[in-house]
């Protein structure tokens, strides 16, 4: 379990990287369908099927979207400049994140160590959430009762994006 | 049913109100043209009564769902309101009434406007959520709504760099969103609840674990982007001019409190627990903002764009006497923050109408507007002696508070500081009110007129208020108005006993 | 845009029909099986997406299929809206779950949650198609 | 040290915000820093040997995973897609007036 977990993640972060770095879009968005349909089987393997459902087809959506994107639009990334900027900033990223991976690194060891439950909200979803919702799939009991009112704010977030789109591809902003 | 209970059930209407009038927009736009009009603002009206009525209440405590807490742990999601959600919803359905009368005639120059109407209710829909919600990814989900309508709005143009600066926004506003939930994993994984009150009572003795002390920067960095705070505040003097005006005045009047100031001020000090190096470092980035938003507004000429810069040095103010953490530069903040939404939002109303009118936002084409434009040089004049801190203005009071509280905890340096760049906002301001509305009438502009009468009207009302706030600080307003909010930063972490009680 | 083959406009119909009717089972079981609201609706979309690539509708149709979703979206939150205020309207809790219990594992039973997941259905598909309705007919207005 | 590889993907993500001048590049990174913390909060509800949080029959004993951080994660998920539908736009917007997807090209927008 634990190996196939690993396995998965490393898969992922090169297919991260690939996207990242790919100098065809078409190809960039390709690898990020990897890291996408990756994080799928993690869902798999750590016991969410709920999520692996949705990450599936939220995934393919994406794809089709940037795709579509690309496809009318262009798919060359433009040239990479050598230039004392960008060399700098580079070298200022790295730094950076150097930095901020060993600060992860010392603070994730002090979390609760992994596959043991730390429950406090959720240790009544579990004994008690079939009782008192009467839904079976504990997932949904949780974002459409004890938890409802996010499930309120996502659809607002999804219905303010279709809004959103809806402004920002008019092809005329103001009047005359 | 007392009084109190009846109150409690107005706390979801003030999410469940604007939301409902979003989707009524688009289910009855086709009927008539004036009907997201007539929503939208009676909406936003009742909104303020309502918040009105809430003055004096007692602390809210509401279970959505009626899930009681089991053995003490909450299960579902609270709705909390106290005396600093309270100063916050008066700021954000006040101003956003006000912009809203404004929009009735401003918006005409643009297409689709009930479409604006729509993500108006929603950007004050997900402020007021964010405000009043107890729960921390409750608070995220909400923020995301108002950021999401809020870049759509600053698009609402479409012109190709309303267009870029809304991307620019929009990736760093992501970006922010991805800090603050890396932030609640973390707190999830080493406390399994998401209750603010049930955080920090298991939080109580570990704000100096590593994981906990990651987490605030974490939360510092997240939140600091949203509320444009001076490392992280590049999005800011781009997105806040590109927006239409009365957005402006709700970006930089509201918003950048709400999803960024509040919802720091609000996890740190009630939940987590400030430390002294957290509070040592808010003072440095309060004192950066201050002195650099200052120095940059000083070199624009775009009238927005200046005034675009000047919020990031107010807001250092805020941060100033916020961090400061004694009760007196608590008040200063906290006034402060209630004054700038109003002179702000006056200024940022001024230049969609100097842009109404003459179509041009850039200082050196104008000139002479008080010969033409009496209403709208009238209000600049006050809002921009407001925001110099000049008396009798509210803008005086609060920094005279934040530069007493100062000197109070010994800080000379961050007092003088504060005084230095009270002197330049004075000295930039009087560059807007040279070059735009006093001397000769520029060539081209001679055939101007004042703007229509509901423009003029929301100008002249948050004058109005400009020039009284500083009555607030008179015993009697002050205990209904400002203390309530004060005595919730200054008893910092007994929030928690209240709200579980 | 012009569509396709008429092989493809044929098996597209019935796999279309056949996505439609397994979204809807998502959605209606989602209480009891995983799945759910948002899963069903994002398929459900998916067969109408592929209904409109497939088969081509000329953009003037398309336009008003993009205002009748972006109208069914509304409605869709709206339904999800009066759900959630019943309850405080019957005087007791925002988003309370005022129906039965029923019967544990029973496709009538959840109280609110299979009305829940309806109505997000039917919001999520229709946001989704009219995003997707939009995008392509950006594409037509492209003036470069 | 599980959660290691989660803020590796987060920092890959970051760096290809921080360096990469192509708008649709920026959108890419974006979605995997949410992916990143997907997969963090996946982790965090984890239990060794336990069952996928779906009740099968009344009176078994209650060994299921911790069902709140997928709740967390499908609400985000839908959040995340909002977002990238959004940029995706806006970006079809900016190359419909520049012309270009790279940001050096485009008058103002530096970072």
């Amino acid at each position: 379990m634990f190996v196939i977990l690993v396995l998965l993640m490393i898969l992922m972060i090169a297919g991260a990287v690939v996207a990242i770095q790919s100098k065809d879009l078409l190809s960039a968005v390709i690898s990020m369908g990897i890291v996408g349909f990756g994080l799928t089987l993690v869902f798999l393997v750590l016991q969410a099927p709920d999520l692996a459902i949705v990450q599936i087809v939220v995934e393919t959506l994406t794809l089709i979207i940037l795709i579509a994107a690309i496809l009318k639009t262009t798919m060359k990334e433009s040239k990479a400049e050598k230039s004392a900027v960008v060399i700098y900033s580079a070298a200022a990223t790295v730094i950076l994140l150097i930095i901020l991976l060993s600060v992860f690194g010392n603070t994730f060891k002090d979390l609760p160590d992994w596959g043991c439950e730390n429950l406090r909200m959720s240790k009544y979803y579990i004994e008690q959430g079939l009782e008192k919702t009467g839904a079976e799939n504990l997932v949904d009991a949780v974002i459409l009762d004890f938890r409802a009112y996010d499930t309120l704010g996502e659809a607002t977030v999804l219905f303010t994006a279709v809004m959103g789109i809806l402004a920002v591809l008019r092809s005329k902003g103001r009047k005359k | 049913m007392n009084s109190s209970s009846v109150a409690q059930y107005l706390l979801p209407v003030l999410v469940a109100l604007p939301l409902g009038g979003a989707l009524l927009i688009q289910l009855l736009k086709k009927i008539s043209k004036l009907t997201s009009d007539i929503i939208a603002n009676s909406i936003l009206l009742v909104l303020v009564v309502l918040v009105f009525s809430l003055l004096n209440s007692p602390m809210l405590v509401y279970k959505v769902g009626g899930w009681m807490p089991v053995k003490g742990v909450p299960i579902g999601i609270y709705l909390v309101l106290d005396g600093l959600s309270l100063l916050l919803l008066i700021i954000i359905n006040t101003i956003g009434l006000i912009s809203l009368i404004f929009s009735i005639s401003y918006m005409k120059k643009f297409t689709n406007k009930p479409l604006y109407y729509t993500l108006f209710l929603l950007m004050i829909a997900g402020m007021n959520g964010v405000v009043i919600s107890g729960d921390l990814f409750n608070i995220y989900v909400f923020l995301e709504v108002a950021a999401i309508a809020s870049y759509s709005l600053v698009a609402f143009g479409t012109e190709a760099d309303e267009l870029e600066a809304a991307f620019k926004y929009q990736v760093m506003g992501t970006v922010a969103s991805a800090f603050i939930l890396l932030g609640i994993v973390i707190i999830y994984s080493t406390t399994g609840t998401l209750n603010l009150a049930d955080i920090g009572r298991v939080l109580k003795d570990k704000a100096t674990e590593a994981p906990i002390i990651l987490t605030g920067i974490l939360f510092l960095v997240g939140f600091g982007l949203k509320g444009a705070m001076m490392p992280f505040h590049a999005w800011l003097p781009d997105a806040h001019p590109s927006a239409p005006a009365p957005i402006s005045a709700m970006l930089s009047g509201v918003l950048i409190k709400a999803i960024g100031i509040y919802a720091l001020v609000r996890i740190m000090f009630n939940v987590i627990g400030v430390t002294p190096i957290f509070s040592n470092m808010m003072l440095c980035i309060s004192a950066i903002s201050m002195t650099a938003g200052v120095f940059l507004a000083f070199a624009q000429w775009d009238f927005k764009r200046l005034l675009a810069y000047h919020s990031i040095s107010q807001m250092g103010y805020v941060m100033l006497g916020i961090s400061l953490y004694t009760p007196l530069g608590i008040l200063g903040g906290l006034f402060h923050m209630l004054n700038h939404s109003v002179f702000k939002s006056l200024l940022f109303l001024n230049s969609g109408a100097v842009v109404y009118g003459t179509g041009s936002r850039q200082l050196k084409r104008l000139g002479g507007l008080n010969q033409k434009m009496p209403v709208t040089g009238g209000t600049c004049l006050v809002a921009s002696m407001s925001i110099a801190g000049l008396p009798p203005f509210n803008g005086f009071w609060s920094k005279l508070i934040i530069i007493m509280a100062c000197i109070q905890s010994d800080h000379f340096f961050l007092a003088a500081l504060a005084v230095l760049v009270s002197i330049m906002t004075l000295v930039s301001f009087l560059k807007v009110q040279r070059y735009a509305f006093f001397g000769s009438l520029k060539q081209g502009l001679t055939d101007i007129k004042e703007v229509p009468f509901a423009m003029c009207f929301s100008m002249i009302l948050l004058a109005f208020l400009c020039t009284i706030m500083g009555a607030l600080l008179f015993p009697g307003l002050k205990e209904i108005f400002i203390d309530p909010a004060v005595n919730t930063l200054v008893n910092g972490r007994e929030y928690i006993s209240l709200v579980l009680k | 845009m012009k569509g396709m083959t008429e092989i493809v406009k044929t098996v597209s119909k019935l796999l279309a029909g056949l996505i439609f009717f397994y979204g809807i089972y998502i959605v209606l079981f989602g209480h009891l099986t995983p799945g759910g609201g948002f899963a069903g609706g994002v398929i459900i979309s998916g067969a109408f997406i592929l209904l409109i690539v497939a088969n081509g509708i000329d953009e003037e149709k398309l336009r008003g299929e993009k205002e009748k979703a972006v109208s069914l979206a509304s409605l869709g939150i709206f339904l999800f809206w009066i759900i959630s205020i019943i309850g405080l309207c019957m005087g007791t809790f925002f988003f309370l779950n005022f129906l039965g219990k029923g019967r544990p594992l029973n496709i009538f039973s959840g109280g609110t949650i299979p009305l829940c997941n309806i109505a997000i259905g039917i919001e999520v598909s229709a946001a989704l198609c009219s995003i997707v309705i939009a995008f392509i007919l950006v594409k037509k207005g492209d003036k470069k | 040290m599980i959660y290691l590889p989660c803020g590796l993907l987060f920092l890959v993500g970051l760096s290809g915000i921080l360096l990469k001048r192509n708008l649709i590049k920026i959108v890419i990174s974006l979605t995997i820093i949410e992916y990143s913390l997907f997969m963090f909060l996946a982790l965090v509800g984890y239990k060794q040997n336990a069952l996928p949080p779906i009740v099968k029959s009344v009176t078994e004993e209650a060994n299921y995973v911790d069902p709140l951080p997928q709740a967390l994660v499908l609400t985000a998920i839908v959040i995340g897609l909002a977002t990238t539908a959004l940029l995706v736009a806006l970006a079809v917007r900016i190359y419909e007036k520049y012309g270009t997807f790279d940001i050096r090209e485009i008058r103002r927008l530096k970072g």
